[in-house]
């Protein structure tokens, strides 16, 4: 058994701050906003512990600015947020993609649109999280149902973040952030940590900050090192300076897009309850997947075969995983707090729309195991 | 262990949520179950009643809400006018004598204890009302060892607190003990 | 003083030049007197990162041999703000389009200013918006003609040197183009000053505010640079109180650093003194 | 600095842009614009290397190389 | 013929400012961006005339603000900007849906993401004004080809605004934004121009400024007359007061959302070309309209039935249209400046997706008709 | 001084009472004020909208009864710009909360000012988030605690009479809720200012900031108020200069208004002067 | 104001929170908490009608009101 | 009438631009034509060779760049190198005597004139060149009437720069005329 030490009872949101920490977080830049401000309470106390830096910027603009030069100095960097703050930092966010710079980006989702509903649960910045930045772009975007998972996907966010240069999003929730329950603290080791890749080019020769190698893997260097190279959110060469012809324009943005979606494999990560016979299959996430689960544990328990798909990454999605394991199943219910954000994918992945229903809440309280009965009963045709 | 579903309920100042996270915490890293506390935030935590939910189980506990309380702690006469309708048929209900009067009876054990006026009177300090109703309600219902939630106190308190805060809760004890269930 | 004769060679990127900006743009003069500043400071190239935001002024990070980040506009500060608290050994230089750094950039300078963050801050004033062409800008002043103008602003300027100091800068500076040795004395101050330092530099934009308003050319707006200005505290300002001050308006190095300040919580945390 | 130091006038005429700046503001009148518009000196012995021109130039055309001056450089 | 007065020769952006004007405009906040900002220029200069008022603000952000407040107090307003400043005004965009404000947002597209492109074409934004905002709501976007429509749409985005009390995005893009052509200014009355529905409850009456008429219509009362309400972007009540009980949360969610997606077509505009015996069809809308139409004339000409259904309305997508337009046909060929964002919807709306193919260029150029004879040809099995 | 004597009762929208805000809360003070100076003003309720951002302080516009605007963290003063300049016969009046204000609505602040459109802005200064739970703000000052300040601040403070000035409010005062009566006078003046005012109201929230550091009780907040206070240019400050000023500091009429001067560019525009 | 005027102190019991700031700085100490925390006036016959406790009060709890005032409120 | 795609080449001040808006807008607003006008953006406009194109025809235009131009002019060097390569077999070359020296021929038919050292000769101005220009273009092509041309002059500036402009139009008229197309 775990070291008594490494048990815990905490909040979601203390349980990403763990994840971070375990991952190497060295520098944290945030605006308080209900319901993540926690992660950032639990970071000012926890970071200069390790030496790491955190600050309290003016906005939530700055904050992005911030975590973004700080990722350049070398160091692996991390925001949070929630609804209205996430709007604001859409624009450095596409930032961040088109110069690709490893950073994480929590949003402790709540009630929307606008000021819309603060201290309520909602999953309703799904499409933002792919979509809230102006022009084409990709973007990872993950999710977890309980704090272990967390604690999990925040480690492996970091390791995305590195791996592929580029903002990961954290789409957490308030029930899950705010609720407390156990949280083992992995040993060391445990979960792979991923390390910036840097360059092996020795001072003097010549750096290609932006030309990727044989793997697709683009090794950084360091601000303040031998490689003086330019960054810049304007279409760029090799070289990182701006550049607007056709070509390079075409490449870069195709380079952009594709290293995401062409790893969705690689990037996908998810859970499966009671999957491998069932008939009825409930595609979940986030605190939505917990009332899922609970459902479908009370009915298999009736002998229906029930299973639960709970998707960790959304963005990329998974079409390819999701059409395969809905492959005969008689009906699949999604079961998310929004009016249908993730059913539209999964209608799209499936190879009959038609058996792909929405099990939803969207009025700030938690989807009950009932609401979802409810919906399975109506699926049934046994009415409610 | 069946799942255990308790609801605390109270005003802002009274640390019911304390007291939430103090016994769910307890149960987790002193007795190896699983515990999961809520709690409502908001504009309504800062005036009316103030709720935190904490579900006890052996086994994984997903959905995290309390819907229906096996146990409703009230200590205020709004949070118990506002949670009695909820609690389970058969299950306890336990107020506070100076601040709650029992109104219509609900299908419950309900229990009223002098829990602050015995603090006021023994101790004086309000501060540590919610630690006496968690040594009546364990005394009430043994769902968890006194000591666990000493235990829990270590960790979190300054040192000089510790004595006072044991005393009030083996003041809860005793009183709980008493009654039965 | 170095020892080495100063040679722009050394500092820029050959490949962009001849640059881009327009025939007697003063940004140009101002990129000048950064290198110069650089090269007299005897810095090392690897340690200086340039942040700039977007603009015509903003293009100067791309021209300089430094550690370079192009970023969005207004926001240079923040981002500058991350380079340097997390690394403080480098030296963070943000040369900013007036709009850049006062329009859309207003609230990260001031915050800048308030925290004492060790950022040098070169604000390039051409009273107007350059690089989209010629919109009037919080530095243009009222009774000017832009292109979102047509019958003159009505907006009032800021005055840098006031806001800059009342935010808190703890090092603020003013000089023009036309005073190109001033403007280099100035920079190098402003880099070796430990905390924020500010130096507003009037620069001409002769395609769009000079066109516009009728001031002439690039040189004769220059001229003005010259019979619009004075030295501190000169007498000259008795006659005639609406010229322009140039000098060092703010010295203060009483108040600590941002990073220094922050490495003090890091020894606290690590005893475990929350 | 003296009058009549050997100076030489290095004005890459590709960079310059005909702004006029130096010329104007030369306190020896010692460059004009050539059939080009780009700078030229064309007083060179007049010059008292004040280097205002260099400093004032916004393309980074001219430099000015005195005497002894930018040996360094040479490899 | 029109009188020659009415005839104009100018850019595109300039026909949305005369679109505007016809439709009443009476305030414009805004702050430059390239390809949008002779929107403003010419507002600043036409908008005094007539007595209406023009703003220079000190971001995006503001412009979004004053324009929301200007219409509190009963103005037509509107907004322009591109790429990184619609970024920038997501959240006070969220609010304008959740508060039912009428409004107009242009947004001139360039070459995304982040600063990206700046002075070239795309249609990179099209998701972004559905999923830009965080939280579930719904909105409108409207986009044309010519300057003609771009008149036409511009009045009609003042019309559905406040129809639908709503907030109505204009996506416009670089090509049709700075290139010159043609305009004849349509005589007064030629297209209906709806004005402002106001509250014809009286003084002393309970006036519910957030309670829909039986025709689901919100009449509104402008701030300084008679009814004090309140205006809010938490989720509310019937007076405009923050409310977050789950009913109310559920009712207006879903009230925000239906005004739209109930509507779409009343809100759905379109075109045709050769659609009625087409075997082929171009899906297109904005600039590459023009191109689609250009290959589609020549195509006609040497006898291949091939028809363009030209797109005005982009959100809500009017996919039963589009279904019973494309039904039938051999092949579709969305035409669109992007990594294919209409194309998703366009497969996800007919009957067979496999049939819909995607002729796009992200390059910065804008798509020439040779580029979609190129796709067709491969389409039809001819290779390139 | 209107006839009628006053009776908060006609000014609010008894609903929402007892409002949610806590017990010793400094915000239901500045609530009264500004109820108090609308009433001996003799404001007609529906020429005055106010516009608030979000945080405890901004829940003030739910509770009059006035037009009200309750808008996003942080742009309430943009919001207001565009209802003051396209009614300008409204009176504009923005309660804020220092963070509101001056963290992330910094720029709207100073470019309100500078634009000296006629709003009366009413920073509820209460040195912390509190809506949020006990953040630092940037007027918390070094050495505080804060939930984000678990070792303490390290940020420096602004001083938003300073601020305003430099950025050119025409009318800017400070006063203190223990000072309710001096608070009404000034918000007073400040809705009758023509331009844009400033009135920073020290406010106290037991609750977060004193708790965590140590203040005391409302009543012990509002005590210090009495004493770290004094009247501009006091005597006591020559022995205490630390003590703070309360009074008006700014109060310039000579610039003009920002919708005035518009009605100019309007009337040149009508008559075709481009 | 002269002492022993006639005043009435209306209380909102359910508004007043309880926080006490009337009651510390009422200069004649008119004002106490009942038995339930909240104010009430147990001196009024002290009171000055200062109101500073209703311009104090952060919860609108307190209206002084003294003899001859509010008729314009009866209808 | 065919369809005619022109491009008009040159730097940033020689006011190619101006000239080919006002060729398209005389041939909309006064001969009844279809046209559109479109011009790069960016840096390249600020250095480097400036572009504009324009289209006239009867009918509707669609797409709106000219990929492969039925006349190119070219007023600098930079531009002539860049852009001669695009035009159409068969199509009109205009370049000016003192900006451009013409290299490696085309399939077109090739016009050099003397348009800037004529302007400043006769005029002293060169702001009028670009005028100059498209009465040298009318002159050899007829593609509009000299006085549409006037028309816009009219509308869009001050009365007194219309005689210079009437004569820099008409100084390019009469060279243009004198050449064969
Ligand atoms: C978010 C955003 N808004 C607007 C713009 C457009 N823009 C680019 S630079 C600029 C202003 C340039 O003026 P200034 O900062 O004074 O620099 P200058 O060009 O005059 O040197 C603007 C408005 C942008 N790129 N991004
Ligand atoms: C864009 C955005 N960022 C952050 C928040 C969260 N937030 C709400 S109020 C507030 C600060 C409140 O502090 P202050 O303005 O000082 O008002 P107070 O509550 O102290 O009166 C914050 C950070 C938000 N609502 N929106
Ligand atoms: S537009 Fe103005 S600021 Fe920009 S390069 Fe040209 S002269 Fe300089
Ligand atoms: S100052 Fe420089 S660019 Fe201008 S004319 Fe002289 S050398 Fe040429
Ligand atoms: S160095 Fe001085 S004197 Fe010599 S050419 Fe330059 S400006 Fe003239
Ligand atoms: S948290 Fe602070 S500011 Fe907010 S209501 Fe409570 S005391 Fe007032
Ligand atoms: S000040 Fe108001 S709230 Fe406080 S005790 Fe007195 S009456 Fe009650
Ligand atoms: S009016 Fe003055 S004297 Fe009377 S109770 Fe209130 S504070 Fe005391
Ligand atoms: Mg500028
Ligand atoms: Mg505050």
């Amino acid at each position: 058994m775990k070291n008594n030490n490494n048990i815990r009872f905490v909040q979601g949101n203390e349980a990403c701050v763990e994840g971070a920490i375990y991952a190497g977080i060295e520098f944290f830049a945030g605006y308080p906003i209900t319901p993540s401000t926690e992660i950032m309470e639990h970071l000012a106390y926890r970071l200069p512990q390790k030496g790491g830096k955190f600050i309290q910027m003016e906005d939530e603009i700055g904050s992005m600015g911030a975590i973004i030069g700080a990722s350049l100095t070398g160091h692996k960097v991390m925001t949070a947020t929630s609804g209205p703050g996430f709007s604001l930092k859409q624009e450095a966010l596409g930032y961040a993609c088109m110069a690709e710079i490893p950073c994480v980006i929590a949003n402790v989702q709540r009630g929307g649109p606008s000021t819309g509903n603060p201290t309520h649960v909602s999953q309703g910045d799904v499409n933002q999280a792919r979509w809230g930045t102006h022009g084409d772009h990709a973007i990872i975007a993950l999710t977890a149902s309980n704090h272990q998972d967390i604690f999990k996907i925040t480690v492996e966010a970091f390791n995305m973040a590195e791996t592929y240069r580029t903002p990961v999003v954290l789409l957490l929730d308030e029930t899950i952030g705010h609720m407390r329950e156990k949280l083992v603290i992995p040993e060391t080791g445990e979960i792979p940590v991923v390390e910036r890749l840097r360059t092996s080019v020795k001072k003097g020769v010549d750096y290609h900050p932006y030309l990727p190698r044989e793997d697709g893997r683009l090794p950084m260097s360091d601000f303040g090192s031998e490689h003086r190279y330019n960054v810049t959110g304007l279409f760029h060469d090799m070289w990182g300076f701006p550049n607007s012809s056709p070509q390079v324009v075409n490449e870069l943005l195709r380079h952009l897009v594709d290293k995401i979606e062409n790893n969705v494999n690689s990037i996908n990560m998810y859970k499966e309850y009671w999957m491998d016979d069932a008939e009825f299959i409930l595609v979940s996430y986030g605190s939505s997947a917990r009332s899922a689960i609970h459902m479908a544990k009370n009915r298999r328990a009736r002998g229906i075969k029930i299973g639960v798909l709970e998707l960790q990454t959304l963005w990329p999605f998974p079409a390819d995983m999701v059409k395969e394991k809905c492959a005969g199943a008689k009906a699949i219910m999604v079961v998310e707090m929004n009016m249908g954000q993730i059913v539209t994918q999964v209608k799209s992945a499936v190879d009959n729309p038609d058996s792909v229903f929405l099990a939803n809440r969207i009025d700030g309280e938690l989807i009950s195991p009932t609401d979802i009965k409810t919906v399975f009963r109506m699926i049934q045709g046994k009415g409610v | 262990m069946e799942r255990l579903r308790l609801v605390f309920s109270g005003s802002g100042g009274q640390g019911v949520i304390t007291a939430a996270i103090i016994l769910a915490k307890a149960a987790v890293l002193f007795e190896n179950k699983n515990a999961i506390q809520s709690q409502s935030y908001g504009a309504a935590a800062r005036g009316g009643a103030t709720r935190s939910d904490i579900i006890i189980d052996d086994s994984q506990i997903y959905f995290p809400k309390v819907i229906q309380p096996n146990v409703l702690v009230s200590l205020t006469q709004e949070s118990y006018n506002k949670f009695a309708p909820i609690i389970r048929p058969g299950g306890l209900l336990l107020v506070d004598s100076k601040y709650v009067t029992i109104g219509k009876k609900v299908d419950a054990k309900h229990i009223t204890l002098p829990m602050f006026d015995t603090i006021m009177e023994k101790i004086g300090k309000p501060i540590v009302f919610n630690i006496c109703m968690l040594g009546a309600l364990i005394g009430i219902s043994g769902l968890i060892k006194p000591e666990s939630i000493l235990k829990v106190l270590k960790t979190s308190i300054p040192e000089d607190f510790m004595a006072m805060n044991k005393k009030a809760l083996d003041l809860g004890l005793k009183m709980g003990k008493k009654e039965k269930y | 003083m170095t020892e080495k004769p100063f040679n722009f060679k050394n500092y820029i990127r050959p490949r962009f030049f001849p640059h881009i900006w327009c025939p007697g743009c003063g940004h140009g003069i101002v990129l000048g007197s950064l290198l110069r500043a650089v090269h007299e400071l005897g810095l090392n190239k690897n340690e200086i990162v340039i942040t700039s935001g977007i603009g015509c002024s903003s293009r100067i990070s791309g021209y300089v041999d430094f550690h370079s980040l192009h970023t969005i506009h207004g926001r240079a500060l923040s981002f500058a703000t991350g380079v340097k608290l997390s690394k403080p050994g480098l030296k963070a230089i943000v040369p900013m389009g007036d709009g850049d750094a006062l329009a859309i950039g207003g609230n990260h300078f001031i915050h800048a200013a308030r925290r004492n963050i060790d950022i040098t801050a070169i604000v390039m004033n051409n009273r107007i918006y350059g690089m989209t062409g010629g919109q009037f800008s919080p530095l243009s002043g009222t009774g000017k003609k832009a292109t979102t103008a047509p019958y003159s602003t009505i907006d009032r300027p800021f005055d840098v040197v006031e806001l800059a100091r009342s935010a808190g800068a703890t090092f603020v500076a003013r000089s023009t183009v036309f005073h190109a040795n001033e403007c280099k004395d100035l920079i190098k101050k402003g880099i070796s000053h430990k905390g924020f330092s500010v130096i507003e530099i009037l620069t001409q934009c002769p395609t769009y505010y000079g066109r516009k308003n009728k001031e002439g050319d690039a040189i004769q707006m220059m001229e003005s640079y010259k019979t619009d200005t004075v030295k501190i505290g000169s007498k000259k300002l008795e006659k005639n109180p609406d010229l322009i001050q140039r000098g060092i308006f703010v010295e203060n190095t009483d108040v600590p650093e941002y990073c220094e300040a922050y490495d003090e919580i890091i020894q606290a945390a690590m005893k475990g003194k929350a | 600095m003296a009058k009549g130091k050997t100076v030489q006038h290095l004005i890459d005429k590709e960079w310059c842009k005909g702004c006029g700046i130096c010329i104007h503001f030369c306190p020896k009148n010692v460059l004009e614009f050539d059939k080009n518009d780009k700078a030229e000196a064309i007083r060179p012995e007049d010059c008292i290397a004040c280097k205002l021109c260099e400093l004032r130039c916004p393309d980074l055309a001219i430099q000015i190389i005195e005497d002894g001056e930018g040996e360094n450089e040479k490899q």
